[in-house]
């Protein structure tokens, strides 16, 4: 039959990494093609060069039998191709309506803009994903979710016959990726091709229909996702057996409490929560996309001020107004959005895992200490399996998912007392995800109090010693973890809306 | 950044001017204090003459804080402005009295001179990669230079051309109505503001400032043609120093090719006055015209009030820091 | 201005030169003397013509008895004069004069004369042949224009043997013109003489005569300052023109008083220059003119 | 941007003021071609008095390359860096003619003072988030004036002073060996740029300089106390300031109060000459002083060439934007 799209013997070079070994890759129309691999295997490098972002130093493709070289993005959106990067680029500066649509902005005469069709224009395009949102909303204002959502609504409005999806789902939750997994199916029976990837493997068995592996740049196998179970996909990615240790959940119920949070609150975003936290204890925090997880996080650490509310470390109350009286006071925050609050993207690997901890590596003339920051780079380098020519080199030039990984490595190294993690295993894979679980568990077990904020429910579960659900800025509750509190019990409390309660006002 | 909290209807204006930026109106805010001080400190401030005389001076600096706010909302920077503007009343100077050609072919020669310089800048910052820094401190050094080459080191004057200094120095308000005499230059100066602030919040080419400044890459990725849109953009922001070279060039009846250094320190400063950032994506030639105003206000009132030019020095730096910091604080609050 | 106090605002071509100070010292001099409030302003450099007539304007605003007033361009201001005119307000020009009859009268030196008798010290001093270069301060500026024309006009048509080899602009900066003369020195190594035609110019000229070590240079400066007396009495410059900038601020305020009143003025009131070297600094009559 | 292509070991030196920026030395081929052009243009050129000449040209502008690299480096920019440099010579006046001070109270009162003004700039953008460009330009302003104000508008003489002058005249090298009379002024500039590139290469506070202009927000979320990090450079920038008015004013034998506005500017074109970028996260000191020199040659050999004074403007402005082209080339090819 014939190939939507066919890649041959691609290959790919950058300094000091063979990223693609002679990699093939095909597409048929109205499939949904899965590509895995490890972090830096070079999934989001083979579909920049699909999408005309990169060149291809050797290999073919071919677009419907005829052989292409798309050099731009340009060339790629006119072959049909379309794709919703790993790394959010959106104007910040400007309304999502007018991200949208950029570059095809309804006009009128003499290069007139008509704001009107082009906010209709894009509703309807929100309409189609069930995404409520304003097309005149300034994009800076949105949460990384909801910008992911108009860079999908952005990759859609193109009208592609193929679309690759890098990673869409990494900042979503479970109500968003089942309206997005709505969208693939009618897609899919338009005839368009999809190139999925994603590191949440119960994804792969619920949309894919092929499953093309990479390892290391070099090409494995395509299979059949209906008749390949999860665990052979694994380990055709990993390239050995992943056990997964079954967790155990110690009582820390009498543990001295590290942190106590009382009466937070700030405007709507966050409405009078109060816990706690013990000394080797892991506290998850679930809830829906905008329930105000990250919004305490960041009041707790300082990053964001609060109206009212008191914050108690080791029963002493701690006044906080910044992060670094926080870090002071022996709390780190690891932040959901990577690019824009957890790096300094143009710095080395090395600078950014010791940037925390500049004291640990500077004499006291302020010298720093370049041999022992390698010491500690290498060591979590190796530790996390961080994909990596070398500590020297610059984090924009790592992939997404080894991104994340040098933030893990910034806070594992800076040892606070509490530590809260925030969407922590986004766009990590398997693998490395359970390494990161493992030493997540290590750091309790030291008799560290952790928070972790997640979306990705089973996660949640897998950690947490005790689950606080929040919904609309409240916290709904606090459920016991382990095996004996169910995902429906969780999205009970996580949708236990204020409005629905009072029975009054409908929402959105 | 809070945006929309007022839904209710505005004026046609209202909404050219300041789409998106209410909070620039603010901005207003520390001009009408420095009004009032001044108007208490000095009877002889707030007479009709002198208000004219204030607004006749932002009229230059005006013009060009309204051209180089296009290009800093780009994420550039332009620090040719002040020579261009120089160099364009130049060739109108030739064109009009050297050649002796009629009057308003020496105003299509500024605006297409300012546009043609214009242009060149955004080809070298564009095409050729050059931080807009260097490229507009080159073109800078080149517009000074030649200006004084094709004048001959001499100032043109435009004896010959009667109609010239009416540009700048007429009154259409004051023979209309005669207790308004204000200059013409000043109504040039309100046109171009209204036309250039339409264009940055109704065109293409002013949607794609905003998107330059916010996120290049992602424009580009997206198809657009990123490197024509920024020489567009470079021209128009030249055509208007053109028209700052007509301006200046009729008020002192003559082009003096010497003048030019220093304006563009001067009309970037308005322009971050009037709360456009210097890292692109936003602004607001509202605001930009605030800042202008802002400044011609300082310098005209502490005259007014003959206070010792060095400490003339002294307090406009302090409360230009201190207006901006008002400005901050104005902002940051509904938040 | 406050009731019953005259007030005469001069405008002036700058502001921070010593050359500007010693001008508004004289002025104040004569404000003390009879009884007036002055204020003294000027751009920052000779450049910005439109700055300049912006603070014309801001004088006019208060309501002055007179105004004194340096042009930096002789036709820009006009229409304002013309209002100040119209307001029955007289203008004294000072330094240079403006084309127009509405100034009363102008307090200035003649630039011109002043750079020719500096051209002829030069000659004198170097046996009336040789090389001799110019470091200007300005290049389109009245006084830049007239001091360096005066020089190289005399030179040109009496001195046959005498080559101008270059001339360049150090706008009047010590640090620049110092740099500028040192150029001047390392390409022209057998130089003669030298011109500096302000104080920052001539002050520039000693600096990179003194950082070469350039030796056989006949210096001549203009205007007066500390660091040119002394360089006059070392010997490192021959000899310098000075004017009488404390007369013109003096003259200016006494003719703004004398057309207050309606009396009748000359056209031009001329203040002199002189020439002064080691041989006679320490005269009463230059010692009068000189500021440091 | 390709980093390590060579890795052979590297002289401690080299490494000091390399580190990560090996492509910062290719700069050097402007230079290059710039003498030697001029070289073949004119004899007298390659001399040893014009070299020293050239060197002593920069040592005031490289200094004040050196101090506003570090502030370009955090994402900011110093438009004060001219006139603050006049205040710090006029304070080493006072204290030195006024005060009859001994020699080194004058230096360090320079330096301290420096400091302190860049500590009030840093204040002002880091505690209250005042831009940099509005912060520096109102203490350009304020310190032109105080320093007119404190010395009376006369210049400040040195001459009851006598070892000031030799701060930057003297030659110390020249008096070891006699054929190389290079003026301490050049040592100083060499070693104040050995020390801070040392400064910004090895220690915390460089490192944050490149942090903070890379992305201040992960910084801060880092838990650094980066308010109080952006003071403390913003002081050394000032103390680094204070350096270069101890020479201008040691070369000039006198603190002269009107001087310095423009130095700001001809400071920032050498840091983006040498390759620094002004948003910040990039930058060498080494770069910063190729390209104070790249701008010293060019003026010199322009001088020595005797070329007109106006053209000299236009191809000074040709031959930035040329040299920042070629390195622009330059470092896009090995990608
Ligand atoms: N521009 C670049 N310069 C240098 N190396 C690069 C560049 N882009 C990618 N790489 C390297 O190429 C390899 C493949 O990266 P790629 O982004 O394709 O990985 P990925 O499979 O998408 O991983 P992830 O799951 O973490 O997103 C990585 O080792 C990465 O460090
Ligand atoms: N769906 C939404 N609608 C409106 N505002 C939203 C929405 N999502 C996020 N926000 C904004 O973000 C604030 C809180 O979001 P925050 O990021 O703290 O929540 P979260 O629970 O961490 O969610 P996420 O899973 O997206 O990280 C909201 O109060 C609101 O200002
Ligand atoms: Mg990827
Ligand atoms: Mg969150």
């Amino acid at each position: 039959m014939s190939y939507l799209v066919e890649m041959k013997g691609i290959e790919k070079r950058f300094p000091g990494v063979h990223a693609l070994k002679s990699v093939q890759f095909s597409l048929k129309p109205g499939e949904v093609h899965a590509l895995m691999g490890e972090n830096g295997a070079g999934k989001s490098t083979l579909m920049k060069i699909m999408s005309g972002i990169y060149a291809r130093d050797g290999g073919e493709m071919f677009v419907d039998g005829k052989p292409v070289t798309p050099d731009s993005p340009r060339a790629a959106q006119d072959l049909g191709i379309g794709i919703i990067h790993q790394e959010l680029s959106l104007m910040n500066d400007l309304t999502a309506a007018q991200n949208v649509l950029i570059g095809r902005e309804p006009r009128r005469s003499l290069g007139r803009l008509d704001e009107t069709a082009l906010n209709k224009k894009t509703a309807e395009i929100f309409a189609s994903l069930q995404l409520a949102m304003d097309p005149r909303t300034q994009v800076s204002t949105q949460t990384i979710a909801r910008q992911q959502l108009i860079e999908i609504a952005k990759a859609l409005s193109y009208n592609p016959r193929v679309l690759i999806m890098d990673e869409p789902t990494a900042a979503l939750n479970d109500a968003e990726i089942a309206e997005l997994f709505k969208v693939i199916e009618r897609l899919k029976a338009d005839g368009v091709g999809i190139v999925y990837i994603s590191h949440r493997m119960d994804e792969i068995k619920r949309i894919a229909d092929r499953v093309t592996i990479l390892r290391d740049g070099a090409y494995i196998d395509t299979l059949d996702a209906a008749d390949t179970p999860l665990s052979t996909i694994i380990q055709l990615m990993v390239g050995r057996e992943v056990t997964q240790n079954a967790p155990v959940f110690p009582d820390t119920s009498q543990s001295p409490v590290a942190l106590e949070v009382r009466n937070l609150s700030r405007g709507k975003d966050v409405r009078d929560v109060s816990f706690d936290v013990r000394k080797g204890e892991i506290l998850g925090f679930a809830g829906l996309m905008g329930a105000g997880r990250t919004e305490v996080a960041r009041i707790i650490f300082g990053a964001d001020p609060r109206d009212a509310g008191e914050i108690l470390v080791d029963g002493q109350p701690v006044n906080i107004r910044t992060p670094h009286a926080a870090v002071e006071a022996g709390i780190g925050y690891l932040s959901e959005d990577r690019k824009h609050f957890g790096l300094a993207v143009d710095m080395t690997v090395r600078a950014n895992i010791a940037m925390a901890n500049m004291d640990k590596f500077t004499n006291r003339a302020g010298v720093l200490d370049e041999a022992a920051m390698k010491r500690i780079a290498v060591k979590y380098i190796e530790r996390l399996g961080i994909r990596t020519p070398s500590d020297m080199q610059d984090v924009r030039l790592l992939s997404g998912g080894n991104q994340q990984k040098v933030v893990i490595a910034k806070w594992l190294l800076r040892d606070c007392d509490v530590l809260i993690f925030d969407e922590p295993t986004r766009g990590i894979d398997v693998g490395a995800k359970s390494e990161i679980y493992a030493l997540l568990e290590d750091l309790a077990a030291q008799g560290r109090a952790i928070i972790v904020i997640s979306s990705e429910l089973p996660e949640v579960m897998r950690l947490s010693h005790r689950i606080a659900v929040m919904c609309e800025g409240r916290l709904t509750g606090i459920l016991p973890g382990g095996a004996d509190t169910t995902q429906e019990d969780i999205m009970e409390l996580a949708t236990q809306r204020e409005s629905a309660l009072v029975g009054a006002e409908e929402t959105q | 950044m809070t945006s929309t909290t007022v839904d209710a209807p505005k004026s046609a204006l209202s909404r050219i001017i300041a789409t998106g930026t209410h909070q620039r109106v603010l901005a207003f805010a520390s001009l009408i204090v420095l009004l009032i001080g001044f108007s208490i400190a000095s009877p002889n401030f707030m007479q009709m003459s002198n208000m004219i005389a204030i607004l006749q001076a932002t009229s230059v600096n005006g013009v060009l804080a309204v051209a180089v706010t296009l290009v800093i909302i780009t994420g550039g920077i332009d620090l040719s402005v002040g020579t261009m503007m120089t160099f364009c009343a130049v060739i109108t100077g030739v064109v009009l009295t050297y050649a002796g050609m009629p009057l308003l072919l020496g105003v299509v020669a500024a605006i297409a001179t300012g546009a043609l310089a214009g242009s060149l800048s955004g080809t070298f910052v564009a095409k050729m990669k050059i931080p807009p820094f260097i490229a507009t401190l080159g073109m800078m050094l080149i517009l000074k230079g030649l200006s004084l080459v094709i004048s001959g080191t001499r100032p043109i004057y435009f004896n010959d051309t009667p109609g010239f200094s009416e540009i700048s120095r007429g009154s259409l308000i004051g023979n209309l109505i005669p207790a308004l005499p204000i200059p013409n230059g000043v109504l040039i100066l309100f046109m171009v503001a209204a036309l250039t602030a339409y264009i940055l919040n109704r065109t293409v080419l002013g949607r794609y400032c905003f998107a330059l400044g916010s996120n290049e890459e992602s424009v580009r990725l997206s198809g657009v043609n990123t490197d024509r849109w920024k020489i567009a953009i470079y021209a128009l922001a030249g055509a208007i120093v053109g028209i700052a070279g007509l301006l200046i060039a009729s008020r002192l009846n003559s082009a003096q090719p010497a003048l030019g250094l220093g304006y563009e320190l001067e009309a970037i400063a308005a322009v971050v006055i009037g709360g456009t950032s210097l890292s692109g994506g936003r602004g607001s030639i509202l605001g930009s015209l605030i800042g202008a105003l802002i400044m011609a206000v300082l310098t005209n009132g502490l005259r007014v009030l003959s206070v010792a030019q060095e400490w003339q020095t002294v307090v406009t730096g302090a409360i230009i820091i201190l207006a901006v910091y008002a400005d901050m604080m104005r902002r940051k609050k509904p938040n | 201005a406050q009731d019953g106090e005259t007030y005469i605002p001069l405008i002036s071509k700058g502001f921070q030169h010593q050359f500007w100070q010693a001008v508004k010292q004289g002025a104040d001099q004569a404000a003390e003397e009879f009884g007036v409030r002055i204020t003294f302003e000027g751009p920052d450099n000779e450049t910005m013509v439109d700055r300049q007539i912006d603070m014309l304007a801001a004088a006019l605003a208060n309501n002055p008895a007179a105004i004194g007033f340096a042009a930096l361009d002789s036709q820009a201001a006009i229409p304002l004069l013309k209002q100040a005119a119209d307001a029955g307000i007289p203008v004294i020009a000072f330094d240079s004069g403006v084309e127009s009859d509405i100034p009363a009268t102008t307090a200035t030196t003649d630039n011109v004369a002043a750079a020719s008798l500096a051209a002829d010290k030069m000659a004198e001093l170097i046996g009336g042949a040789g090389k001799v270069a110019v470091v200007a301060h300005d290049q389109t500026s009245r006084t830049g224009i007239d001091r360096r024309d005066g020089f190289l006009n005399q030179i040109a048509s009496a001195y046959p043997d005498i080559e101008v080899v270059s001339v360049q602009y150090g706008a009047g900066d010590q640090l620049q013109s110092t740099e500028v003369a040192k150029a001047i020195l390392t390409a022209n190594p057998d130089l003669d003489g030298m011109f500096g035609t302000n104080e920052g110019s001539a002050i520039g000229v000693v600096n990179a005569v003194r950082e070469m070590g350039s030796e056989g240079i006949t210096v001549i400066g203009y205007d007066s300052g500390k660091a040119q007396t002394d360089a006059i009495r070392d010997g490192l410059m021959a000899g310098a023109i000075t004017q009488n900038p404390v007369g013109i601020g003096y003259e200016t305020v006494k003719a703004a008083i004398a057309a207050i009143n309606g009396e009748e003025l000359p056209a031009i009131i001329d203040t002199g220059f002189y020439y002064y070297d080691q041989s006679n600094i320490d005269d009463d009559e230059i010692q009068a003119v000189l500021y440091d």
